[in-house]
């Protein structure tokens, strides 16, 4: 029992360290490509305690501060599903379709939140959010699928299992990989899809009336955001980590890629994004999911 | 002893505003030009951890890049109200001193922090990058020593304030 | 005392009431009203103690003065005939108290003899056991039926009267023509004789006599191409002419034809070529009714459209066909006949035939609206009332031995009787939830036109929530007219 | 470029005179202004530049000038008439060029003229519950007014 | 023998009797008595709950007897339809409080009841007449529900009898084709005969069948009926329907595929495509097609009773989905799905009834901001969606994982995806739901809109409660559904009272623990959150629009046409719509009546006479021509 209190404790912190490092570096990494010095390393802690210190908070309503609540409950209760080596705690009692599911409560908090204020940018945001969501549901289902078939279990832990010493999922399903890489970016709201917050357009889209506290919980939201998909990536196609320390060394390397290309491309329009994941991505997955069916 | 962890936990938050200052800049005059180049890696003013924001509600800082007519101050006043606590303004170039080369115009306001309390000035009919991140610098140096209070000076004499808005906004 | 148990009485007790009541205007004014009831009571009374009769040996037998035949006119009442009188008398019964109260224009004694002659016309060619006595009683009815259509004497009244007069007269006279050819090669006219005689007959014989018959009698019975008239004479007779029209006098028409075609002309291909024929009625009849604005024209092209059905039964040429058949005629009768009396009660509160007049009556008309609710959805067959046993019935017999025209034909019943569901829910609909704009003030209908519909109402609920007894009566009348041992009955009973 | 000018005489009541190159004046009466307009269009001066008003206070006029571009020519020629500065009133010029619907309500709130025809013309375009003399009337005067209504740092109130 | 099936079977037609007699003594008489009568059965549906009944004979027709008997499916099917028609009764007292004329009250009310008892009979049907007799009666009973709604739901109902007369009389043709092979129309004696017939004679008879359950099952091609017959009902007649009439279709696929017709029957007459039988294959397409262009259709709703009307066509999909798989797991998750479907739906449905009530208009971009004035149904509400949506700690996610694990075991992918689709799809029709009535602006004359009285909102929290007990404890409705498809020759899947163990071939899943560490996880975070400084609130008009004054005159909130951006991708598909072939066919028959129809009746008596004479002259040339017409 003693165990899982600690491991209901320390799982989501690790979760945070992580999604935290990955901002400093983000921060740092954009900068150096913009070839510019960029803000110190430590600048996403400055930020997220300013943010926590604020003296003065605004809210709408019960539910504008329960927004941020739910989405950060909801993305602590995904990290549980993510099998971390040695630390397994839910992976037993829900499986990958399970966490498909509960990836939702998070985007529905911040919905909920973001809806009872009451603003045009939030709604526009919002209704954003939820089209490119929908977007790039259809590749990740394909891709997701395929991984089951090819490993003919629905269970996260079983498919890290599966692709123990080196023959990972990118090498047998190249095709769901690059899929799966192009949804991530899709998932995470990064540059080319910040469609949902595109500060010129919709001002920050849904956050545009979170400030203080509120913003500085969203932020956390954000970062165990970035921790689940890029966890999830791996886990699925890098055929996630014995120990502790690879298992980071694989997520930095996804999140350093996703980075370096991250600032190139321009913002995409939001039908063009959903027309974008409805074409490209899901040829490609339904190449990969046949040639699982036929294999 | 409760009075000593109160000034502890003033000073770390006074830290911590300083290296994390995020500003909305209400571009309304010619100073807006001379934003771009302090954000990009020309001058980088983000390697201070400022960075630029869209709506009030994140916004630390208010930059008046310009010369202020009775329409857009209505709108300042907005945003500045919106703005959460410890929130500071600084006023660009002369136009938001006294007026600047409008001072006989029948629309432009001839003194910002009659209307708005404004923290810190940077002289100059439109202040060069450099002269904006020292700006910044010492605006850091006044939240660090506590001096920038001007949230606090608009709370206690709201009603001067209000005053004088109601005089020209009519 | 002389045994009631006759069926001629059937016959005689009203023709003498006919003629009391063309005499009646001579001693006392108000007589004429209240005759027709105690003629049909009687009626009744006779046709309910003929029942034991007939359910002990199968049939009553009567013959006139003695006469044996081929010269004997004598009446029989098998099961089939004994079901439909007691419809008529019963339907006699119940509408003359309709008329006490719906009639009020100056010629009564002169509608309510007519109205007599006209029932005891039916009764006669149901009971007839003799194809001369068959052609006398159809004439009978016939210029009954022409009076009282044009009884309103306003234009349209006396045109569609004129249009009926002409085409049942070449009715009648090709009727009779067929009956001499018959005569002529049989020698006889007892239709028992002409039974046993025209077994030997060819087919080429007897197929132009039979031809004539059935389009004189096709002419009375709303057959397809031969019922033009009826759309333009039920609308205009009186209601409660036009109730017993559709209810009672095409259904005796009908039951000659099947009399007729059992008797001599029992042949598997004129099945198929009747079965063409039902169906077209009930195609023409049910796509016409659809798009009426005159609420008693669509009554009447339903009426077709119900007739096709069950002539359509008679014509699947089976034991369970017949019962089908036999079930359909008693839900058409009851329920059409009571439509008819109920909107003849409310064309006189609303004062005009038109549809749209009929927004929002269920609201004001409670206990009519809800008699004819029940009516309709009898006659579409919907669940917990009669005519869902009669078309259950009607559709397992059709699919018994499932050739690809019976699935056809089943299919065609079936669409028709979705658009019968369709104008049906139409008027139902605005009549229950329409929204009548100005608010006139329309009452209920007086005591004496509701007291009819309630009675056949509750007959109809009575059948609809206990059917047994029906089905079986009906199951045996149809076994018996199909291995046809009503013929050597009537011999054993007439001592040929 | 003389080609047009002999255009624009032919055009009567309208006297025209060439200061250089590009530089054409007509002047035309109060009432005829709007038919000058329709055939200076006619001709190919299918572009309304600017619209505006100089306020003539010395002569108690105001000289409203309209200065049209040909495109294909390549020529700017000024349309001038002079109004009544106490009561000026002009007819719109709206169904000719649509351009001078703005124009209009800018010289309406900025000037005071009363243009007929542009129902927007007398609502306020851009000074906010403006109530005082339209502000680039000569006459008006600026620093008075922004005395009155602001008051200029180092003045006597330097200690706030 | 004991009369309790058929006491089970009267008390909703005695019940509706009495009402309509009870309304002309006094108003509250009539509701009392309705309540009564539902609760009765209600109690009956629980003293004889999960006891399996066999041939209770209570009739015969034309030589087949009619049969009632019960199995666990028909207690699962009869528990939803009597507990919902209770709620329903209960939200309805006050809810039609408005509509003053009591005749029409009156009415209502008896019809209430006998649909429920029609629903009844068809579940306990134990032969095809009985099982015919009661749908009829539920077709036109509800069609005078529906109409009960005003002007617009006259042309709803009248297009709903129609097409449910064509799909009843589809299957009508079917029980004929089956009374004339077999006379005892009883669900034994025909499985008998189907399993010796010819399988032509099979395939027939099933397709005939599944027509007619199509239609009231709305399954894409035949739904044209449900989004008006739903949007335009009153608004406590729709979870009725919604929730539970189109769960008798279900049942009844569930009776024609695996009581009629066993499954391993229909694998040897019929060529299987990935190991399902070709019609069960077709159906499964039918019903994700109908998940995939309901759930598009659903978004680009503007009425919230339309939006939840398309939403039940493709959650209905679902169910059929799960039927249609063939594996016990599928079809233990379908059974499963229309339980919870008739919860959830029935509580959104109930929900949108109470924000009609009190603002008086379904138009979604009129409304906004409720939630501070109603906020009881706001959390109805949001638990409704939340289990729609399918997301864990609620019922409907334990339903559709079945469903999902089921097709992943047959490896019918398309399908999966085509669900999966459909669910986020569903994810964002119902957050359009509660934005639009709930979050956003308050427009200023719904200022003073309270929160809907006791009698409506105890139904509500029935339904709220029982999304939450279901979803964490599927176990409850699980024992029923798994005994019942026992009889019907499935084979038992693993469960418990949380969910599904591990160490089966399929995954696993307690969703007790994903509940209990999700309230954990949100206990906590809002510890912390309370520990930072406190916050003010602040009105709806203080936001940021980049310094422009807000005022309450004019609509600022964006909630017209949420998903605008999405509606240009899916252009294409909303272009095409049966419907339009539907009134196309129906113009060409008016067209074809109203013409030849006129040709025929001209009403001059020389055209009359001419027919005589051809039908005389036909027959004396068959003379001539020697007798042999053929």
């Amino acid at each position: 029992m003693v165990s899982t209190i600690l491991i209901a404790i320390c799982v989501p912190l690790l979760a945070f360290a992580i999604g935290l490092t990955f901002i400093m570096f983000k921060l740092k990494i954009t900068a150096r490509v913009q070839r510019r010095y960029g803000p110190p390393i430590i600048q996403p802690i400055y930020n997220l305690l300013k943010l926590l210190l604020k003296e003065d908070n605004i809210s709408h309503g019960v539910i504008f501060s329960l927004g941020p609540i739910i989405a950060l409950a909801g993305s602590i209760l995904a990290v549980f599903f993510i099998p971390i080596p040695g630390l397994n705690l839910l992976t037993g009692s829900g499986d990958l379709i399970a966490l498909l599911y509960i990836m939702a409560i998070g985007s529905l908090g911040m919905a909920l939140g973001a809806g009872n204020t009451a603003n045009p940018n939030a709604s526009i945001g919002i209704s954003r959010a939820l089209t490119l969501m929908f977007g790039y549901d259809l590749p990740l289902v394909i891709i997701v699928i395929s991984v089951i078939l090819q490993y003919h279990t629905t269970n996260l832990a079983d498919i890290v299992a599966a692709q123990a010493n080196g023959h990972w999922t990118l090498w047998t399903l190249p095709l769901s990989a690059i899929v799966g890489f192009v949804v991530t970016y899709g998932a995470l709201g990064e540059h080319p899809f910040d469609i949902i917050t595109a500060p010129h357009e919709v001002a920050t889209g849904p956050m545009v009336e979170y400030g203080g506290k509120h913003l500085g919980f969203l932020m956390i939201n954000h970062m165990f955001h970035i921790y689940i998909e890029i966890a999830l990536f791996v886990d699925l196609f890098l055929g996630g980590a014995s120990n502790l320390f690879w298992f980071y060394i694989k997520m930095f390397g996804v999140f350093f890629i996703m980075m370096l290309c991250d600032e190139v491309f321009l913002r995409f329009k939001i039908d063009d994004a959903v027309r974008f994941f409805w074409k490209w991505p899901t040829v490609v997955a339904l190449i990969s999911l046949i040639i699982v069916l036929v294999k | 002893m409760e009075k000593m962890t109160q000034d502890q936990v003033r000073t770390i938050a006074n830290m911590l505003r300083k290296r994390s200052l995020w500003m909305i800049h209400y571009c309304t005059g010619c100073g807006a030009m001379e934003l771009p180049p302090t954000m990009t890696s020309r001058y980088d003013m983000s390697r201070l951890g400022l960075a630029p924001f869209v709506t009030s509600r994140q916004a630390d800082i208010l930059l008046i890049t310009g010369y202020l007519n009775v329409k857009t101050l209505r709108r300042v006043i907005t945003v500045y109200e919106q703005m959460l606590d410890p929130k500071y303004v600084i006023g660009f170039g002369s136009c938001a001193l006294n007026g600047g080369v409008y001072w006989d115009s029948y629309a432009v306001i001839k003194q910002l922090d009659r209307y708005i309390p404004a923290d810190l000035y940077i002289a100059g009919c439109m202040p060069r990058p450099e002269a904006i991140i020292t700006a910044f610098q010492d605006l850091m140096d006044l939240i660090d020593s506590g001096k920038a209070d001007g949230y606090k000076r608009y709370k206690r004499d709201l009603a001067y304030y209000k005053e004088n808005q109601r005089k020209v906004l009519g | 005392m002389v045994n009631l148990a006759n069926p001629i009485l059937l016959i005689v007790i009203p023709l003498l009431f006919v003629f009391l009541i063309a005499f009646s205007s001579a001693f006392s004014k108000s007589a004429a009203k209240y005759l027709p009831i105690i003629a049909f009571g009687i009626n009744v009374v006779v046709a309910m103690l003929l029942v034991p009769e007939v359910l002990k040996n199968g049939l009553v037998l009567s013959t006139t003065a003695g006469f044996k035949p081929p010269i004997a006119i004598d009446m029989i009442v098998d099961k089939l005939a004994l079901f439909l009188v007691i419809i008529a008398s019963v339907l006699g019964f119940v509408v003359s108290i309709y008329n006490v109260a719906y009639i009020d224009e100056e010629p009564e004694e002169k509608f309510y003899a007519l109205f007599t002659l006209l029932i005891t016309g039916i009764i006669w060619m149901i009971i007839t056991g003799d194809l001369f006595n068959l052609f006398v009683a159809f004439e009978v009815t016939s210029i009954a039926a022409f009076g009282l259509v044009g009884f309103h004497r306003d234009k349209g009244s006396v045109e569609a009267g004129f249009k009926y007069l002409v085409m049942g007269a070449i009715g009648g006279s090709l009727l009779l023509v067929g009956i001499i050819m018959l005569y002529a090669a049989t020698g006889t006219l007892n239709i028992i004789d002409v039974a046993q005689k025209s077994a030997e007959l060819t087919f080429q014989q007897k197929f132009l006599a039979y031809a004539l018959i059935f389009v004189g009698l096709g002419i009375e019975g709303a057959l397809f191409p031969l019922n033009a008239w009826l759309p333009d004479a039920h609308p205009a007779a009186p209601s409660s002419v036009s109730s017993i029209l559709s209810g009672i006098m095409t259904t005796a028409a009908i039951y000659a034809i099947i009399r007729i075609t059992n008797i001599i002309f029992d042949y598997n291909q004129i099945y198929l070529f009747l079965m063409f024929f039902a169906l077209l009625t009930l195609i023409f009849g049910e796509i016409a009714a659809y798009y009426q604005k005159d609420i008693k024209r669509m009554l009447a092209y339903s009426t077709i459209g119900q007739t096709g059905l069950f002539f359509f039964a008679f014509t699947i040429h089976s034991t369970n066909g017949l019962q089908g058949a036999f079930l359909q005629i008693i839900n058409h009768s009851v329920s059409k006949s009571m439509l008819f009396l109920v909107v003849g009660a409310m064309i006189v509160q609303v004062g005009s035939r038109n549809i749209e007049d009929f927004v929002g009556l269920g609201r004001k008309m409670k206990v009519s609206s809800f008699f004819l609710a029940i009516g309709m959805f009898s006659l579409m067959g919907m669940p917990p009332f009669f005519g869902f046993w009669s078309k259950l019935k009607i559709i397992f017999a059709a699919l018994q031995h499932s050739n690809a025209l019976m699935i056809g034909s089943v299919v065609i019943i079936l669409l028709m009787s979705v658009v019968e569901g369709a104008y049906f829910f139409k008027l139902l609909q605005m009549m229950f939830f329409g929204k009548a704009e100005q608010d006139r003030e329309i009452k209920e209908a007086s005591f004496g036109m509701l007291v009819p519909v309630v009675i056949l109402g509750f007959i109809l609920l009575f059948i609809s929530f206990y059917p047994t007894p029906v089905l079986d009566f009906a199951h045996q009348a149809a076994s018996d007219l199909m291995n046809k041992n009503y013929i050597n009955l009537a011999l054993k009973l007439g001592g040929l | 470029m003389m080609g047009i000018v002999d255009k624009i005489k032919e055009i009567d009541g309208t006297k025209v005179t060439v200061q250089r190159e590009n530089r054409i004046f007509v002047d035309v009466e109060k009432e005829r202004v709007i038919g000058t307009l329709y055939s200076m269009k006619l001709i190919g001066f299918s572009q309304l530049s600017v619209l505006s008003v100089i306020d003539r206070i010395a002569d108690n006029q105001f000289e409203i000038f309209y200065v049209l571009y040909n495109r294909d020519e390549k020529v700017n020629a000024t349309v001038r008439v002079w109004i009544d500065r106490d009561n000026p009133v002009i007819e719109t010029a709206e169904k000719i060029y649509p351009s001078a619907h703005a124009w209009e309500r800018e010289i309406a709130e900025m000037f005071g003229v009363k243009v007929e025809g542009n129902e927007e013309a007398g609502k306020p375009f851009i000074l906010e519950n403006w109530n005082d003399l339209p502000p680039m009337r000569k006459d008006f005067d600026s620093i008075k007014y922004s005395s009155e209504h602001f008051v200029f740092r180092h003045s006597e109130d330097k200690n706030e | 023998m004991n009369m309790s099936l058929e006491l089970l079977l009267a008390t909703p037609f005695i019940g509706g009797l009495l009402t309509y007699i009870g309304g002309k003594v006094h108003r509250w008489v009539r509701n009392l008595i309705a309540v009564l009568f539902s609760l009765a059965t209600v109690g009956e549906m629980a003293m004889y709950y999960n006891t399996t009944f066999k041939g209770v004979v209570w009739g015969s027709l034309f030589g087949s007897n009619l049969v009632l008997q019960t199995n666990p499916i028909t207690w699962l099917f009869l528990f939803i339809v009597t507990a919902i028609s209770l709620l329903v009764i209960v939200f309805s007292i006050d809810d039609m409080k408005k509509e003053e004329d009591e005749i029409v009250l009156d009415s209502y009310y008896m019809q209430l009841l006998f649909v429920e008892g029609a629903m009844v009979g068809i579940v306990l049907a134990g032969d095809l007449i009985t099982f015919f007799m009661f749908w009829e009666i539920m077709s036109w009973t509800s069609y005078f529900l529906i109409v009960h709604g005003g002007k617009k739901s006259m042309a709803a109902g009248y297009k709903y009898i129609i097409m449910s007369v064509i799909g009843a009389y589809a299957m009508f043709i079917a029980i004929a084709m089956l009374y004339a092979k077999t006379h005892s129309l009883v669900y034994s004696d025909v499985a008998l005969a189907l399993s010796q017939a010819s399988p032509s004679f099979i395939i027939w008879t099933v397709v005939l069948l599944s027509v007619g359950f199509f239609v009231k099952a709305a399954v894409m091609p035949l739904h044209t009926w449900l989004p008006d017959a739903h949007s335009e009902a009153p608004s406590p007649v729709s979870p009725l329907l919604s929730g539970v009439l189109i769960k008798m279709g279900a049942y009844g696929l569930f009776i024609v595929f695996y009581g009629l017709l066993s499954v391993n029957l229909a694998k040897n007459i019929m060529p299987s495509v990935f190991s399902t039988p070709i019609l069960l294959y077709i159906i499964q397409w039918l019903a994700a097609l109908s998940i995939v262009l309901a759930t598009f259709l659903a978004i680009m709703q503007e009425d919230a009773k339309r939006l939840l009307a398309y939403s039940s066509v493709s959650q209905i999909g679902y169910v059929v989905l799960g039927l249609a798989t063939g594996t016990s797991l599928g079809v233990a998750g379908g059974l499963f799905h229309a339980l919870n479907h008739a919860i959830f739906k029935g509580l959104l449905f109930l929900a949108v009834g109470a924000v009609i009530y009190r603002t008086g208009t379904r138009n979604m971009s009129e409304l906004g901001g409720l939630v501070k004035k109603m906020p009881f149904t706001f959390t109805a509400l949001l638990l409704g969606i939340i289990a729609l949506a399918g997301v864990p700690p609620l019922n409907g996610f334990v339903s559709k994982w079945m469903i999902y694990e089921a097709l992943i075991q047959k490896k019918e992918v398309f399908l999966l995806i085509m669900a999966f689709v459909g669910s986020t799809g569903a994810f964002l029709y119902v957050y359009r739901l509660i934005h639009s009535l709930f979050l956003g602006q308050l427009p200023e004359k719904y200022e003073n809109v309270k929160d809907v009285p006791i009698l409506m909102q105890i139904p509500i929290w029935i339904l709220a409660l029982s999304t939450i007990v279901y979803g964490i404890f599927p176990g409850l409705a699980m024992d029923v559904i798994v005994k019942g498809m026992k009889l019907f020759g499935f084979t038992p899947i693993a469960y418990n009272l949380f969910g599904f163990p591990e160490g089966t071939a399929m995954g696993s899943l307690t969703v007790i623990n994903i509940a209990a560490v999700l309230m954990t996880a949100f206990v906590a975070v809002f510890i912390i959150f309370i520990l930072f400084p406190k916050t003010r609130q602040v009105s709806q008009y203080d936001n940021y629009a980049s310094g422009q004054e807000l005022t309450p005159d004019f609509k600022y909130n964006y909630s017209f046409g949420f998903y605008m951006s999405f509606g240009r991708v899916i252009k294409p598909i909303l272009s095409m719509s049966i419907e339009r072939v539907y009134n196309y066919w129906i113009d060409a028959f008016k067209i074809f009546g109203d013409y030849y129809m006129r040709r025929i009746y001209t009403g001059n008596l020389e055209t009359y006479n001419s027919y005589i004479v051809i039908v005389v002259t036909i027959a004396a040339a068959a003379v001539l021509l020697g007798g042999k017409l053929w």
